[in-house]
């Protein structure tokens, strides 16, 4: 594409124009220090970025988040930018407003941090430990399960169903949460099971 | 006696050899001296940002953001003290009839030939011109000043009427800046003025050769203060 | 499809241009570089903008600035102005169409347009405040800004903001430190519809002719270019669907250049001014050495004594 | 979609009616860009707002909401009446041909066999004429009355461009302009492509304003070709995965469906699964359905799951209603009939309609679980928010449990867009605090009950302590163990049916596609419409080569896309009945005599002849259907019905109101305005802005900058009319709530004269609530009322009836 061509040329000439008058009457020290003060350093350097898709809409654009730290590497990774991957077929680097927002909501004040939990009638939820939820919502579970399974309807017919506990699955999850949720679903006989494709 | 409007409280002769007048009380030295060092300051600072040239002068003043700050601050004092001079002066400034000829004979006050010129009272036509002229500039300063002090009142206005504001200042800044070196001068080339700003009075010849109606006017309180002999 | 701005980088690399490629610098005079850089330019293409402000979201998140949460009076702008926490804002205009009856939604990202001839730069009284690069991008140095506001009053686009906090002036930098890597800027990166593109001046002007050939094909006989010469040209562009009345895209100037009054204030006022202050000094310095001091003499204080009643001397 | 995003770039009209993509899909549309300015498209929008997607069409035409059906309908009637039909298309490849059944008829708004009590159709005369062959009787020449295309014809006679300006309120116009533009691309080399979403589906008939436009589609030969096709642009990023993987009350991964309690056994559940083909020749693809169901099986309880129990086909459970959707779900809490709620992400306090019932519905559970990144309004349903969330903490009994989950930038995985592509995403920053990966809080709760159940047994405990857990990690499987496990793998050596010596997949390999599936039980897949994602060739859906041979927009080796890596369904149509593309310049697959191959892997056997075998490979026609057997509940052809609140009665059946076969609840049917009421005179809509997503970016600071305050749109005369100012507050109400705005008044929304009489719109978008760095606002969902369309219970959030008044500013 000449578009493209041209480009790369006009990327070149910048270079170029660097390049000859940094030969020429500065020290490129200098320049760099004449640099520091006038431009912005570039924020991404020594970042390590991620590859990933936009949990909003079902576009799916690809995202590049970059982090100081690296997961892989074990350490802890804080996410500092995200934008556009330009090597996706279908965004080519472009993000919406949402998208091009993601950072924020990675960072939002409303992160949920801790479990919570809400007694009866109280105003206000309590931080709790995850053992303590889980062992309760198990609890939970189960008691109204073994009161309230169907093994046979009045015909006698075996119906193994179970709809006094419900799940609603989500929108955003992967395909390997959503499978691994529903095989915990099914084999629990639940049938009050939806997900959000209608709204 | 109706013709001494031009006597300023405070002045007063002083008979002697050589006869002093009180010329200036301390309060209006002060206020004088005030408005003085506010004006070179402005100046100063102003031009600062007039002309990238002079933009160094910050430095005066601690820097470029610190002249943005501190130069309308100082306006606003020079504002109050030169209207405190104005309060006290504009009585002794109203124009008079021997004014215009005073200001006809330019020539001969140029050449100091004084004695040709009419007599004239605590103030004269050129002083009365500085005295003005910086009324009006000072007016007209502050009010466009204010247009432009964006930092409090950027919204009051439009972006058109800042920028004519901001001309006006200039130009206005740039008269008071002349007016006040032609006042600065004739200070200095009359001898003996600058003690009635220092010391508050000058001497009786001063008086007697620049502001002889003045002296007079003086001299005759004086005298109808003491009881006349009988003739 | 117009090349995608690239992925950035995350290795160092040297600037593509800095300081050695000024050629104007506020209130200060700068030797322009030997040879002058390509010049870029952002074209922004009304007519393919969707209003979904990829752009300003973009922008605060590179530019990590932070814009208050406002209210909601009506109408879809927001923020509802260029602030120093917004240097881009979409403007939303509906507009019937006199000719065809049909309703117009134009939508205009407004935000700093680079000008060749800079009037913020003009104005401004503070060395190296504002600079422009011979790529033609006009910036906003924060450590040599004294907060004045004259680029305000220099400006015939009305952008600049000052910040009530650091009170220093802001604007779009054109991401100066993105495309000083060979990136584009943020928002022409984000746009999804490419109505932000970014490239050589002369790129960009021939993909708009591409876009108004388009456009005129579609019933828009007065499709065009807005790239002023009142102020020689900007390096921020529009493609505009009735380039004959840019007025109606939320008072896009018609033929803009610095106002008069700034150009008399920064012109003539400047040096007539000094010129008139020196005259007056000098003019009293010469007087002296015509004239000489204006001396009391003795006869004038006998008078006085005589005046005042004392007995003249023997 | 039936094509995919980057597809759209061939198109040659975009019609985007029932979405507003620029503003919810703003990515997605840049291919609509890119077709306008490559390939000179043109862009229509039809819609009751002038939208930021109007903004940049060529051509805008309002309409009312919820009258969809009756405009498409009649820019079908209009291509018909002039010949602007691709007949090689319509009579090869749709049911056309197919003779009717004698006895069923469409009358006064409804079909042969309503029954009023039941809501509900005895659909036994829906049916073709088959002949002693076993096969449907189908009459080429098409001049049979009872025909398909000749009833077809007859249905839609009514839906004239008068009629539609009267039921829409567009102008004759205005309607006849977009018929025009539309009929051109019923030549094969004119191609249209529609882009929808919840605008359609959000209707009490939102299967049939879809199926209205996949007809005309069909009349226009445009599905199966590039730049074509049916576009549903779905909402959430992960939606189509998790419909694809069957988390809904009555499917099974892959589209295949839960059985009913009449499905006492095994063999009775696969003998309404049989789907013999209805034409010689047709691969009817279903018929492997066995395979894929014992494949699931398997997956699900391995070695627990034999022959001899069915695979444990009793282990699942038994529908006794067509499903438990979420408004089931809170009619039951409502009742008092359910114990517990485990919300996995989702909002549904403010999500789904009539909030109030919502949260009396919530506060009579025994214990409510949020799984979610973020601090969601239904978590705190029991939280006093002033007006925002009026209740009395004390009065809620609720246990209420928030767990803290980690978002898409924490967690690794695959994601299903619209475009069918399955893409794979890595983790690249630490979660917050404590927060966990769903799988991990899933796993969490499943292990725990698994142990109380080993330990304490209980009810019916076999299918909870049997379920195959076999994961390195019981307490958190990886992302690529349950891929793996979506794809499936080979229990014993698969062998090839052909060839029974010969080794397909060895034992313990991953099965390379679905092909590969046997209903024997040597396979297993958990979702098999995945299978090939994550295959012996490794992770297919992490592939990154974006190379595109002749730019078609394919990019075949990007990511992976179901079924088989396929990009457009259907693909085979998009060549004529001698197999070679309708339109040489946009050649997607062709016969070369032996066998079908081009840019996109062949929707049909690779080997089957064009003039034999059928494209719609799925159905047992092997052809699409203008007339639908069996499945639609509301009818064998779309047909004109009123939302249940609506401005004006339904004119061409005055009687009917609201789709008859509509599920309402005892109750609801109290709560909605009645037709054409004099106290909700204003017909309401609720949607998205582009500057939100959702009740999702509220919390990000950006976002709320963007947009921060709930507002409603009115048009400036009705702003007149009532005195309302630009910028002023407004409480707008409905029969089941109310809510106070911002009012943004504004010349995008204009009065429709329906009838005669002017209607005016009130749009509400719907992205604010009591959480988050927003203004807190209410949203739609406190006015929408409570019901679903008639098939799959998508609430009718698109069409209500509200009023509106001028208010003071709330204090503070």
């Amino acid at each position: 594409m000449n578009m493209e061509l041209s480009r790369r040329q006009f990327l070149a000439a910048t270079g170029a124009g660097v390049a000859s008058t940094a030969l020429g009457a500065f020290g490129f020290g200098e320049i760099e220090a004449a640099h520091a003060e006038a431009i912005r350093a570039f924020k991404l350097v020594n970042t390590t970025e991620t590859r990933n898709t936009c949990p909003y809409c079902s576009v799916a654009c690809g995202i590049i988040m970059y982090s100081k730290g690296d997961l892989k590497k074990g350490e802890k990774a804080e996410i500092v930018h995200i934008e556009g991957d330009t090597d996706h077929p279908t965004n080519r680097g472009t993000l919406c407003p949402k998208g091009a927002a993601l950072l924020d909501f990675v960072k939002a004040e409303t992160r949920l941090k801790y479990p919570m939990v809400r007694k009866p009638g109280s105003d206000k939820f309590e931080r709790i430990s995850w053992n303590d939820a889980l062992d309760r919502i198990a609890r939970l579970m189960k008691d109204d399960r073994d009161g309230n399974f169907v093994q046979k309807n009045n015909d006698g017919v075996t119906v193994n169903r179970w709809t006094t506990t419900g799940f609603l699955a989500a929108s955003a999850t992967t395909n390997e949460t959503a499978f691994a949720t529903y095989k915990v679903v099914r084999s629990a006989g639940m049938l009050v099971f939806d997900n959000q494709a209608r709204v | 006696m109706s013709t001494d409007y031009d006597v300023e409280k405070g002045d007063s002769v002083h008979p002697g050899k050589p006869v002093t007048v009180d010329r200036y009380t301390a309060g209006a030295r002060v206020n004088h001296w005030i408005t003085a060092i506010s004006l070179v300051l402005l100046a100063l600072s102003g031009l600062a940002l007039f002309h990238p040239r002079l933009f160094f002068l910050t430095g005066l003043f601690g820097g470029g953001p610190l002249t943005r700050i501190i130069h309308p601050w100082i306006g606003v004092l020079l504002f109050f003290s030169f209207f405190g001079l104005f309060l006290r002066f504009w009585k002794a400034n109203l124009w008079k009839r021997e004014d215009g000829t005073w200001l006809a004979r330019i020539r001969d006050v140029l050449t100091g030939h004084e004695e040709r010129l009419p007599e004239v009272g605590k103030y004269n036509a050129g002083q009365k011109f500085v005295f003005w002229s910086m009324s009006a500039l000072i007016i007209v300063l502050i009010t466009t000043g204010l247009i432009i002090w964006d930092q409090y009142f950027s919204v009051f206005t439009t972006i058109e009427q800042k920028r004519w504001a901001v001309l006006i200042h200039a130009i206005a800044a740039i008269c008071a800046i002349s007016v006040w070196i032609i006042h600065v001068y004739a200070a200095i080339w009359v001898r003996g003025t600058i003690r009635a700003m220092t010391r508050g009075s000058v001497t009786g010849g001063w008086a007697w050769r620049h502001h002889r109606k003045w002296l007079r006017e003086l001299v005759g309180k004086a005298s109808k203060g003491k009881s006349t002999p009988a003739e | 499809m117009f090349p995608p701005v690239p992925n950035p980088t995350t290795q160092p690399v040297p600037p593509k241009f800095g300081d050695q490629d000024l050629i104007r610098r506020s209130a200060s005079t700068v030797t322009p570089p030997a040879q002058r850089q390509t010049e870029v330019a952002k074209l922004i293409d009304v007519s393919k903008c969707i209003g979904c402000k990829a752009c300003q979201s973009a922008c605060i998140e590179w530019n990590d600035t932070h814009p208050e949460i406002g209210i909601n009076t009506g109408v879809y702008d927001n923020p509802h102005d260029l602030t120093p926490d917004m240097f881009t804002l979409m403007r939303f205009t509906e507009w019937e169409n006199p000719e065809t009856n049909n309703l117009e939604w134009l939508i205009r990202k407004d935000g700093c347009m680079h000008c060749e001839d800079p009037g913020c730069l003009k104005a401004c009284p503070a060395p190296g405040a504002i600079v422009q690069y011979s790529n033609g991008i006009v910036d906003f140095i924060h450590e040599n800004c004294i907060g004045c506001g004259y680029c305000i009053k220099g400006c015939p686009f009305n952008i600049p903001r000052i910040s009530q906090v650091t009170h220093t002036a802001y604007k779009c930098t054109l991401c100066s430190d993105r495309i000083a890597v060979g990136q584009g800027p943020a928002c022409a990166k984000a746009c999804p519809t490419q109505a932000i593109v970014f490239g050589t001046k002369d790129e960009m002007k021939e993909h708009a002719a591409g876009r108004i050939t388009d456009l005129k094909s579609r019933g828009f006989a007065n499709a065009g270019l807005y790239d002023p010469p009142g102020v020689g040209g900007t390096h921020v562009m529009y493609v505009l669907h009735h380039a004959d009345k840019p007025e109606i895209y939320a008072g896009l100037p018609n033929n803009p250049r610095i106002s008069p009054i700034v150009e008399a204030w920064k012109g003539v006022t400047k040096y007539a001014g000094l010129a008139v202050i020196g005259f007056a000094a000098a003019a009293g310095f010469m007087h002296y050495l015509v004239a000489g001091p204006n001396r009391v003499s003795e006869e004038d204080e006998e008078a006085a004594e005589k005046l005042t009643g004392e007995e003249p001397r023997p | 979609m039936t094509n995919s995003w980057t597809d759209i770039r061939n198109t040659d009209l975009v019609v985007i009616m029932g979405g507003n993509a620029a503003e919810a899909h703003p990515c997605g549309f840049k291919w609509v860009t890119e077709a306008k300015a490559n390939r000179g498209a043109k862009l229509i929008v039809v819609d009751p707002r002038f939208t930021r997607s109007a903004s940049v069409a060529d051509f805008y035409a309002p309409i009312r909401q919820g009258s969809d059906i009756a405009f498409l309908l009649g820019v079908m009637n209009y291509c018909i009446k002039n010949d602007k039909v691709q007949w090689d298309y319509v009579k090869a490849f749709t049911n056309a041909a197919f003779i009717v059944k004698d006895g069923f008829e469409y009358k006064d708004g409804l079909f042969t066999g309503y029954d009023e009590t039941k809501r509900d159709y005895d659909k036994s005369t829906w049916n073709y004429v088959i002949g002693d062959d076993g096969f449907a009787v189908i009459d080429d020449t098409l001049t049979n009355p009872r025909c398909v295309w000749n009833l077809l014809k007859a249905h839609i006679s009514v839906y004239t461009p008068e009629m539609v300006e009267r039921i829409c309120g567009t102008p004759k116009e205005k309607f006849l302009k977009v018929a025009e533009m539309i009929s051109e691309c019923s030549t094969p080399t004119k191609t249209m492509t529609s882009m929808y979403a919840l605008g359609w589906t959000q209707h009490s008939k939102g299967s049939q304003n879809i199926r209205s436009m996949a007809m005309l589609q069909l009349v226009l030969g445009n599905i199966g070709v590039r730049g074509g096709g049916m576009n549903a642009l779905r909402g959430h990023s992960n939606i189509q995965g998790l419909t694809d993987v069957g988390l809904m009350s009555n499917l099974l991964p892959g589209y295949m469906t839960l059985p009913n309690e009449k499905e006492v056994d095994f063999d009775t559940y696969m003998s309404t699964r049989g789907f013999k083909p209805l034409r010689p020749n047709q691969m009817s693809y279903w018929q492997n359905y066995r395979k894929f169901f014992v494949s699931f099986l398997k997956t699900m309880w391995g070695a627990a799951a034999t022959p001899e129990n069915h695979f444990a086909y009793d282990w699942l459970p038994k529908l006794d209603v067509p499903g438990y959707d979420v408004l089931r779900a809170f009619e039951l809490m409502n009742q008092g009939k359910m114990t517990g709620y485990i919300c996995q992400g989702f909002n549904p306090l403010l999500a789904a309609p009539n909030r109030t019932k919502l949260t009396a519905s919530l506060s009579k559970l025994k214990f409510l679980v949020t799984m979610d990144p973020l601090d969601t309004e239904t978590s705190r349903f029991w939280e006093n928010h002033g007006e925002f969330n009026d209740v009395d903490s004390s009065q809620i009994q609720t246990e209420v449990y928030q767990l803290p989950s980690t978002c898409f930038a924490e967690d690794e995985g695959s994601l299903t867009n619209s475009g069918r592509w399955l893409q794979w995403h890595w983790p690249g920053g630490t979660a917050p605090g404590e927060a966990k990966t769903d799988n991990w809080i899933m796993a969490q709760i499943y292990t725990r009950l698994r142990d109380l159940y080993r330990k304490e047994g209980g009810a019916f405990p076999d299918p909870i302590v049997n379920l195959d857990w076999s994961y390195a990690d019981p307490g958190e499987p990886t992302a690529e163990e349950l891929a793996k496990e979506l794809n499936g793998k080979a229990l014993a050596p698969v062998m090839d049916p052909t060839d029974p010596t010969k080794v397909v997949v060895e034992a313990g390999k991953l099965v390379p596609s679905f092909a590969a599936l046997r209903d024997d039980g040597s396979t297993t897949s958990g979702c098999w419409i995945y299978s090939g994602c994550f295959n012996e060739n490794g992770n297919n859906m992490a592939r990154r080569d974006t190379s595109d041979p002749d730019e078609t927009g394919a990019y075949l080796k990007w990511a992976f896309s179901w079924p088989v890596n396929r990009r457009i369904l259907y693909n085979r149509a998009s060549a004529d009945l001698n197999g070679k593309a309708w339109d040489p310049s946009r050649k997607l697959i062709e016969w070369d005599g032996q066998k079908w191959s081009g840019y996109d892997v062949p929707d049909i056997a690779p080997t089957a002849k064009p003039q034999d075998v059928g494209p719609f490979i799925m159905n047992a026609e092997g052809v699409s259907r203008f007339f639908v057997v069996g499945m639609m509940r509301d009818g064998p052809f779309p047909s004109h019905y009123e939302p249940f609140e609506s401005p004006v009665t339904n004119l061409i059946a005055p009687k009917i109101r609201g789709n008859p076969v509509a599920r309402v609840f005892k109750g609801d049917f109290a709560q909605f305005a009645e037709p054409a009421s004099q106290e909700f005179p204003y017909a309401a809509t609720s949607y998205r802005l582009t500057e939100h997503f959702h009740y999702w970016t509220k919390h990000v600071w950006v976002n709320a900058v963007l947009q921060p305050e709930f507002f409603v749109e009115i048009s400036e005369e009705l702003a007149k009319e009532k005195g309302i100012v630009k910028g002023g507050w407004v409480r707008v109400w409905s029969k089941r709530g109310s809510i106070k705005a911002k009012a943004v008044v504004t010349k995008r929304i204009k009065p429709l004269i329906c009838d005669g009489k002017p209607v005016h719109v009130v749009g509400i978008p719907l992205h604010w609530g009591f959480t988050g760095a927003a203004k807190k606002g209410f949203g739609p969902n406190s006015l929408t009322p409570f019901v679903g369309d008639a098939n799959i219970e998508t609430p009718e959030y698109k069409a209500f009836l509200v009023n509106i008044e001028p208010i003071a500013g709330p204090v503070a």
